[in-house]
């Protein structure tokens, strides 16, 4: 009694290839990903074996299936290193690692994401690294590099966060160490200033007041408007020795009124993408 | 289709009707400890002249009068038994699940000595005037100073990694000592120092599963005069000359059931059960049984114009020796027989899985 | 520190930083290149980009009952020797006692005996 | 004659591509060709197997191959098989290249079938047998019908150990994983043999004997073996166990680099002790964490034991490489996608920048599964590419819901239609703060209630709360004796650790609380029956006299008798209404000052369903002088989680409470009584039902005590009589009055008894609470997410006490054992995405009269 009913008959890979695309083009992704998947399989040297690979990553992607379309394009990478349209497999795993970094509670609720899970975000950039190197004037590197921009400017407004974070826990070290790792890897991004403060006031604090005046001048120099400067341009060093606390404060056990240092955070002035879509501070 | 009915082949074949030709005359029948217990062990009993010796898994060895099944004397050896009962010259010997071999006195069954060899004894230790062979689980073939116990010399055969359960006991003769190990091959030892005098390859592992390698030599050789008859579990039976390990002939059957040879005729029960007859000069099929297929039968022994083997469901069924039609059947108790049946020519002896013990006469109707 | 603090609140011991023994300093001798230095007293943690002819090793730890301990050690270059170096609050020599540093503390973070 | 090639052309190829051709034929474009050379490129494809038919021929000098491929395998269906799922066999047999779309050759039949046998054989399934049937499809295709009879798996029927004289054949079995066919093998399978499983087996035992001191300890052989009808398996096992060795020196070699006593105090082998290889190793972990702390976390330590036969001795040296001191360069998360990055780090004990502690990053991974907001934590410490002494340490963290959100709609019996909507976040938006709104409206409860609290207020975990409430409520309807509440009020909350698992934490608010008693409500609350301030009583035996004259029919005398006025509660001196109500006492409005105090410890492992550790809670609840009020409640919590075996985990829990007014309020309010019973309290009986219960509203009774004989005919019928006074009881005994329906407390005045003592809706709680609960928590079987299931078989004891009842409440008793309310069952926690569920069926095995059984209870939203 043999159990599974008739398999959906095919007619040749042509018809096939049709129909998969006929899919794609109505959105029907489920579907079409089974007839892309039927066509390779049983014809994997045919002539369209190649571009329902190609398809088959879009058609992933789109059905918000972000490892999947990852795996396939690392697939068509391994099966086709020279093919001439490779570059858009790449340029689908940074797509899909992208989207990957956007939480589904942000789209409701405007989440900052610059002080959450980096990961996804730096494997996106790490991608459209890849193929900006290998196919500099691939079609879609006019794309990746507008994405590239948005990560980089992520990744730095993060390690700011957490260099902030160290300075409260009072580990200036760390705190120092997060800026330079910016000034490094994410030269030009609008949290580039905070890492100059960031640096200045931990070298400050460490006790190193020569290393700590060279990044000063080289950020009163570029940045003088940065919110560190008080109105006569001096720096104010937020986390350093005890400022005055109101009788408030002191009367119960610094439970009201406790004036927390805010942490460097000069998006306002300096980041463009900030100022038009302002973020909750969460 | 084949998923719900449980007749899918490969359980046992039903009995088969038909007109009796003899009476089996049952001389005496009794209960003999508790049997064979868990470990699968095929405890035979130990026959000489007039009585014999049978022992239980928990090691109660009783010495049974053969003709009126009377009891002599009866010992509780104390310990768990996984071979035996064993004949030694004026020696009962036994094995035992720790690995240890006893030898007792034939009269009263008191201990005369003991020694621990490397594995369980799954096999029946054999002996005469001067050795003791015992052949353990992990394929090692131990021959003892027959007085003292002392281990002379030993022969190790490791097993494959998938062996049948118990072993195959060895043959002692003055000259040689002829033993069936489970990678399928018979080698012929000298009794005073193990030197190998020749070897035989009984049977080939083939195939690329652990199943399809086995190849077991269960059953012991049948030495008759001057030739050794001896089968492997998928793999051959061939007769071997004992000199020279030159062999006679040799045909594919594979069996892990005892062989018994009668007036140049070789009794064999296959691995599927079926009962056959080889001529012994030349290993020409004589017959072939093959209606109680699975039934698990014990090896067939012959007794007059007949031949007995006995079921799993303790059916003991006899056929005529010429055509192995079938000639009578009878049950001694549904716990099923393992034990290998014995038979002096004219009665047979029976012992059923949980103990009982019966003497059988085959008299014409 | 900042602020005035309620009773007994638990804070943990904050750590930063290379831990330079005595006996570190000791194996230092001018002349050496900085790969040897390097070895020696291991991967600095603050490589400044501005110049490479110094290196700063930094060490402090605050403990959760307050105590503050700092020690620096600038290690000097020309070119590729190593010249001298200069800090604060080097260790000295240890004492060879032989009972255990007397103020055996063993936070879980190391502390130069003679803090 | 010979041609020379130009090109070659293949044709007929479907399936098979092009560069298979090539390879296999030894022709390249620009040979010259024979026809041996031919034949021989013929042979050569049609070796390769994918081709029924080959032809080579020539088209002026380009060679042209005419092939046709062999029916590739358009499906391979396999049936039969129940215990090895067919994804696994189509795994298989695509590892051995059978696939779907493969080219069908002829040795691929034997091929499927073999592969397929393995699959089963390494399952122990010696039995199972495969027939294969080829099915030709149109253009050039087949179908392989696999038809497989699993047969039986071969069953452990007996384990031998041969050799061992030390242990004892079961007390080594049982560190076995396979095991003979038992009871609970069908579920188990434990009796399958599995070779992996064998070998694991083989080195517990070896493990075994060299934690007892067994140095040469050796397995000599292991047989396997199976009964002619494959279905039972038989596995011995032959050691020689050899001597027990001692330890007779233990020393350090390589470099120590922390002072060497520091080194020695975690070796925990001793000269003369018996060697065991487990101590050995423990104290090799124990030195490498020792020296992780210092900061080397690549230290490598091995103990080496060297035997000396003759003696029996062995001398253990544990080498020390502590590898360079590495220094943490940046710690990452992955998986926080909703909680922030601060909530995370601000839990770490090791800082970037500094020495890398392995006790500090595990400590800290041991705090993030404290939060509760994630299903999985774990970590690893990988070294920074190209530098030598500097690591990142990577935390992966796995998110689950860590709060509840839920609109009920739902009715109850005690309750009528509630609608009620709560949020509770632990983890709000994932910024580690709590936020708790919740609303909710039944007709015995309307409740708004607001709590927020910042958990890391500082940086140090100073903690700071609010919280804000209203609440009216009938609590007639939910078991508590008749009075309703209004309440409302805040109150401001901080705390901060004392050390790592200590936190003290403190609250101070303001509550506005008003009790309206009903008319039903139980005399301890207000003092019943009312008298209007005309009453006036008489004594019993006045009564008697008059009920006397009414059967003798006299007349009513005139002269009246003198009856005494019924005293205010106020001035009732002599207490001749009994007990006065608290509310009579207290009043009915109380504004006060409410003060908390707590001390909490926990070492609980993870935050939400803990499987290890104990976490205590002390806590003293003061209505602090100057309010209406004044009184005290001192409250301890405490649970112990304790690992039995790998799978079960002992949990014991407590919670004890004393209360008792203090100043002018002269006892324990009633509505700040201890309940017990139901979830969280006592399993197995209803919900606060446990404990004392308050004496039933009483109503005055006025029996007749003046007539007249209107109609003159000499007999006084009912409709000529009156009642005008209330009546003194001085002796029950003195009659008068109607036991059954009427109370007689001597010196008090009679009256009307509200009705039997059977419904519990009257429990009044008491001032001394205590409860215990013992459970085994076990996994459930079939269930993959443990981590969200709890199951467990619990006896809970308990009961509300009070230790100075009411003259006349009933179950209200001093603490006494004998009076604990006893059940057992089996509960079962399921933390779903709306919140934690709770099931428990349960039987009483000891309980008091008036306690109410409730054998099946289920709750949403609250965990115990």
């Amino acid at each position: 009694c043999s159990s599974n009913g008739e398999r959906q008959d095919y007619t040749s890979e042509a018809d096939l290839y049709e129909q998969a695309m006929g899919q794609l083009n109505s959105s029907r992704w489920e579907s079409a990903i089974s007839s892309l998947q039927l066509l390779e399989e049983h014809f994997p040297f045919g002539k369209y074996a190649e571009q329902a690979q190609l398809e088959l990553i879009y058609a992933y992607y789109r059905s918000g299936d972000p490892d999947a379309a990852t795996a396939s394009a690392d697939r068509f990478i391994r099966l086709h290193p020279q093919h001439r349209n490779v570059d858009y497999a790449y340029y689908m795993k940074g797509l899909a690692a992208y989207d990957k970094d956007e939480n589904f509670l942000a789209t409701i609720i405007p989440l900052d994401q610059t002080q959450r899970d980096p990961g996804a975000a730096r494997e996106s950039l790490a991608y459209f690294t890849q193929l900006l190197n290998r196919y500099p004037d691939s079609s879609y590197a006019q794309d990746a590099k507008k994405r590239m921009l948005y990560l980089r400017n992520r990744l730095a407004r993060y390690e700011i966060h957490v260099a902030n974070y160290y300075f409260k826990r009072g580990a200036y070290l760390a705190s120092v160490k997060r800026g330079q790792y910016v000034l490094e890897n994410y030269q030009g991004t609008p949290s580039t200033p905070d890492a100059l403060a960031v640096m200045v006031q931990g070298y400050h604090l460490l006790g190193m007041d020569e290393l700590s005046d060279r990044n000063l001048a080289v950020l009163r120099l570029n940045y003088p408007d940065h919110p560190a400067f008080d109105n006569n341009g001096e720096f104010n060093f937020q986390h350093g020795d005890v400022e005055e606390r109101s009788w408030v404060s002191k009367a119960t056990f610094g439970l009201f009124d406790k004036r927390d240092p805010r942490g460097f955070d000069s998006r306002r002035v300096y980041d463009p993408q900030y100022q038009d879509t302002p973020r909750a501070s969460q | 289709c084949s998923l719900f009915s449980d007749k899918d082949g490969t359980e046992p074949m039903e009995l088969v009707e038909f007109e009796p030709t003899v009476e089996i005359e049952r001389l005496w029948k009794r209960g003999t400890g508790v049997g064979q217990g868990d470990g699968y062990t095929r405890l035979e009993p130990a026959f000489d002249s007039e009585l014999l010796y049978v022992a239980d898994y928990r090691g109660e060895l009783s010495a049974i009068n053969r003709e009126t099944g009377k009891v002599q004397w009866d010992r509780d050896l104390d310990t768990v038994l996984a071979g035996g009962v064993g004949l030694g010259s004026g020696q009962l010997l036994v094995g035992t699940d720790e690995g240890e071999v006893l030898a007792l006195d034939i009269n009263d069954g008191s201990e005369l000595w003991r020694t621990q060899l490397s594995s369980e004894i799954m096999s029946t230790p054999v002996g005469d005037a001067t050795v003791v062979a015992a052949h353990t689980l992990d394929g090692r073939l131990s021959v003892l100073d027959a007085s003292t116990g002392e281990v002379l010399w030993f022969y190790d055969n490791p097993p494959p990694t998938l062996t049948l359960r118990g072993r195959s006991s060895p043959v002692v003769t003055p000259s040689a000592i002829y033993a069936g190990f489970s990678n399928g091959r018979l080698m012929a030892f000298n009794p005073k120092n193990g030197l190998i005098l020749w070897e035989q390859r009984v049977a080939m592992p083939k195939g690329r599963s652990d199943l399809e390698k086995m190849v077991d030599i269960q059953a012991s050789p049948v030495l008759v005069d001057g030739i050794l008859y001896v089968s492997g579990y998928q793999g051959r039976l061939m007769a071997i000359s004992r000199g020279s390990g030159r062999p006679l002939w040799g045909i594919d059957s594979s069996s892990y059931q005892e062989l018994w040879y009668d007036e140049n005729e070789l009794f064999i029960t296959e691995d599927n059960s079926a009962v056959v007859s080889y001529d012994a000069n030349g290993g020409t099929e004589k017959w072939r049984n093959e209606k109680m297929l699975r039934r698990l039968l014990t090896g067939p022994v012959a007794a007059g114009e007949y031949i007995a083997v006995a079921d799993d469901d303790g059916y003991i069924h006899i056929l005529n020796r010429n055509n192995g039609s079938f000639a009578a059947r009878t049950n001694i108790d549904g716990s099923g027989v393992r034990a290998p049946l014995w038979s002096d020519g004219e009665t047979i002896y029976v012992l059923a899985n949980d103990g009982k013990l019966a003497a059988y006469r085959i008299a014409p109707k | 520190c900042q602020y005035f603090q309620f009773p007994g609140v638990h804070k943990i011991n904050v750590q930063q930083g290379h831990v330079i023994t005595e006996e570190m300093i000791g194996q230092l001798e001018p002349g050496m290149n900085k790969r040897q230095v390097r070895f020696i007293l291991g991967t600095p943690l603050i490589d400044d980009m501005f110049n490479d002819d110094r290196w700063d090793y930094y060490y402090s730890l605050k403990t959760g009952d307050g105590r503050f301990f700092k020690r620096t050690l600038t290690v000097y270059f020309d070119g590729d020797t190593y010249t001298h170096y200069e800090g604060e609050n080097l260790p000295e020599p240890t004492p060879e006692d032989d009972e255990l540093p007397e103020n055996n503390l063993e936070p879980d973070t190391p502390v130069p005996s003679n803090s | 004659q010979t041609f020379r090639v130009n090109d070659i052309r293949v044709e007929g190829l479907q399936r098979v591509s092009a560069g298979t051709v090539f390879s296999a034929i030894p022709i390249r474009v620009g040979d010259t060709l024979s026809n041996l050379d031919v034949q021989r490129a013929t042979r050569e494809l049609f070796k390769v197997g994918l081709f029924t038919d080959v032809s080579i021929g020539r088209d002026g000098d380009v060679l042209v191959i005419m092939v046709e491929e062999r029916p590739a395998i358009n499906e391979i269906a396999i049936e039969g098989n129940k215990v090895i799922k067919t994804e696994q066999l189509m795994e298989s047999l695509t590892e051995n290249g059978l696939s779907e779309g493969q080219i069908y050759q002829s040795a691929t039949l034997n091929m499927i079938s073999q592969a397929l046998e393995r699959e089963y054989i390494g399952q122990g399934r010696y039995g199972a047998s495969v027939d294969l049937e080829v099915e030709d499809l149109p253009r050039n295709q087949v179908k392989v019908l696999v038809e497989i009879d699993e047969g039986e798996t071969a069953r452990i029927r007996k384990i031998n150990i041969v050799g061992n004289e030390a242990f004892a054949n079961d007390e080594l079995l049982d560190l076995f994983e396979l095991q003979t066919t038992g009871l609970f093998s069908w579920i188990t399978g434990d009796d399958k043999y599995n070779r992996e499983k064998l070998t694991g087996d083989i080195e517990r035992v070896e493990s075994y004997y060299l934690d007892r001191g067994y140095l040469a300890f050796n397995l000599d052989s292991t047989q396997v073996s199976l009964s002619p009808d494959k279905s039972k398996v038989f596995i011995t096992l032959n050691v020689t166990e050899g001597d027990v060795y001692t330890v007779s020196d233990v020393d350090l070699a390589g470099d120590p680099a922390i002072d060497e006593r520091f080194i020695r105090r975690m070796i925990l082998m001793r000269e003369g002790q018996t060697f065991s290889q487990a101590l050995m190793t423990t104290s090799s972990e124990y030195i490498t964490n020792r020296l992780g702390n210092e900061g080397y976390t690549f230290a490598e330590v091995e103990g080496i034991p060297e035997r000396n036969d003759e003696d029996k001795t062995v001398k253990v040296t544990f080498f020390i490489d502590p590898k360079k001191r590495a220094y943490v360069r940046r710690i990452n998360f992955r998986g926080n996608t909703t909680t922030q990055d601060e909530v995370l780090r601000r839990e770490m004990r090791q800082m970037e920048g500094g020495a890398a502690s392995t006790a500090q990053i595990e400590h800290s991974k041991v705090r993030l599964e404290r939060l509760g907001f994630f299903k999985e934590v774990t970590v690893d410490t990988v070294e920074v590419p190209g530098v030598a002494d500097q690591v990142d340490v990577d935390f992966t963290v796995e998110e689950q819901p860590s709060g509840s959100m839920g609109l009920q709609l739902g009715y109850a019996e005690y309750s009528g239609l509630i609608i009620s909507g709560n949020i509770q976040q632990n983890n709000w938006f994932g910024t580690g703060k709590q936020v708790g709104i919740s609303a909710s409206h039944s007709n015995y409860q309307t409740a708004y209630n607001f709590r927020y609290n910042d958990p890391y207020f500082t940086v140090d975990g100073v903690s700071r709360g609010f919280n804000i409430f209203y609440q009216s409520s009938d609590y007639a309807r939910a078991n508590v004796s008749g009075y309703s509440t209004d309440v409302f009020g805040g109150n401001v909350s901080f705390g901060y650790p004392i050390s790592d698992v200590e936190r003290l934490s403190f609250d101070i608010g303001f509550r506005n609380l008003e009790v309206k008693p009903t008319s039903y409500s139980v005399r301890e609350i207000i003092n019943t029956p009312l008298y209007s301030s005309s009453a006036s009583y008489i004594t019993q035996s006045e009564l008697l006299e008059i009920q006397e004259k009414i059967s003798s029919g006299e007349d009513s005398p005139f002269v009246p008798y003198d009856p005494t006025p019924v005293p205010s509660l106020q001035d009732d001196v002599d207490g001749v209404r009994g007990q006065p109500g608290f509310l009579d006492v207290h009043g009915r409005e109380f504004h006060d000052f409410v003060a908390n105090a707590g001390w909490a410890k926990s070492t609980l492992n993870r935050g939400v369903l803990a499987t290890r550790g104990a976490s205590q809670r002390l806590g003293i609840e003061t209505a602090l002088p100057g309010g209406d009020l004044e009184y005290y409640k001192v409250t301890y919590d405490a649970q112990m989680f304790q690992p039995l075996t790998r799978h079960l985990t002992l949990r014991l829990r407590t919670s004890l409470g004393w209360a008792d007014s203090y100043g002018k309020t002269e006892e324990l309010p009633f509505f700040e009584h201890y309940y017990a019973g139901g979830f969280g309290s006592v399993r197995g009986f209803e919900r606060n039902s446990l404990g004392p219960r308050g004496t039933y509203a009483e109503s005055s009774f006025a029996p007749y005590t003046a007539w007249d004989d209107v109609n003159g005919d000499g007999v006084i019928d009912n409709s000529e009589l009156a009642s005008a006074y209330y009546v003194l009881c001085e002796d029950p005994d003195m009659g008068g009055y109607n036991p059954a329906r009427q109370t007689c407390r001597p010196g008090e005045l009679m009256t009307n008894s509200g009705g039997q003592v059977t419904d519990q809706s009257r429990s009044f709680g008491g001032n001394l609470l205590v409860e215990t609960s013992a459970e085994i928590i076990f996994p459930l079987p079939f269930i993959e997410d443990q981590r969200s299931f709890q199951t467990a078989f619990f006896i809970d004891a308990g009961n509300v006490f009070d230790t100075n009842c009411g003259a006349t409440q009933v179950n209200c008793f001093d603490f006494a054992l004998d009076r604990m309310s006893i059940a057992a069952g089996l509960g079962l926690t399921w933390i779903s995405a709306f919140g934690p569920m709770t099931f428990s069926v349960s039987e009483a095995i000891q309980k008091n009269e008036l306690d109410d059984e409730k054998g099946f209870n289920f709750s949403m939203g609250q965990t115990f």
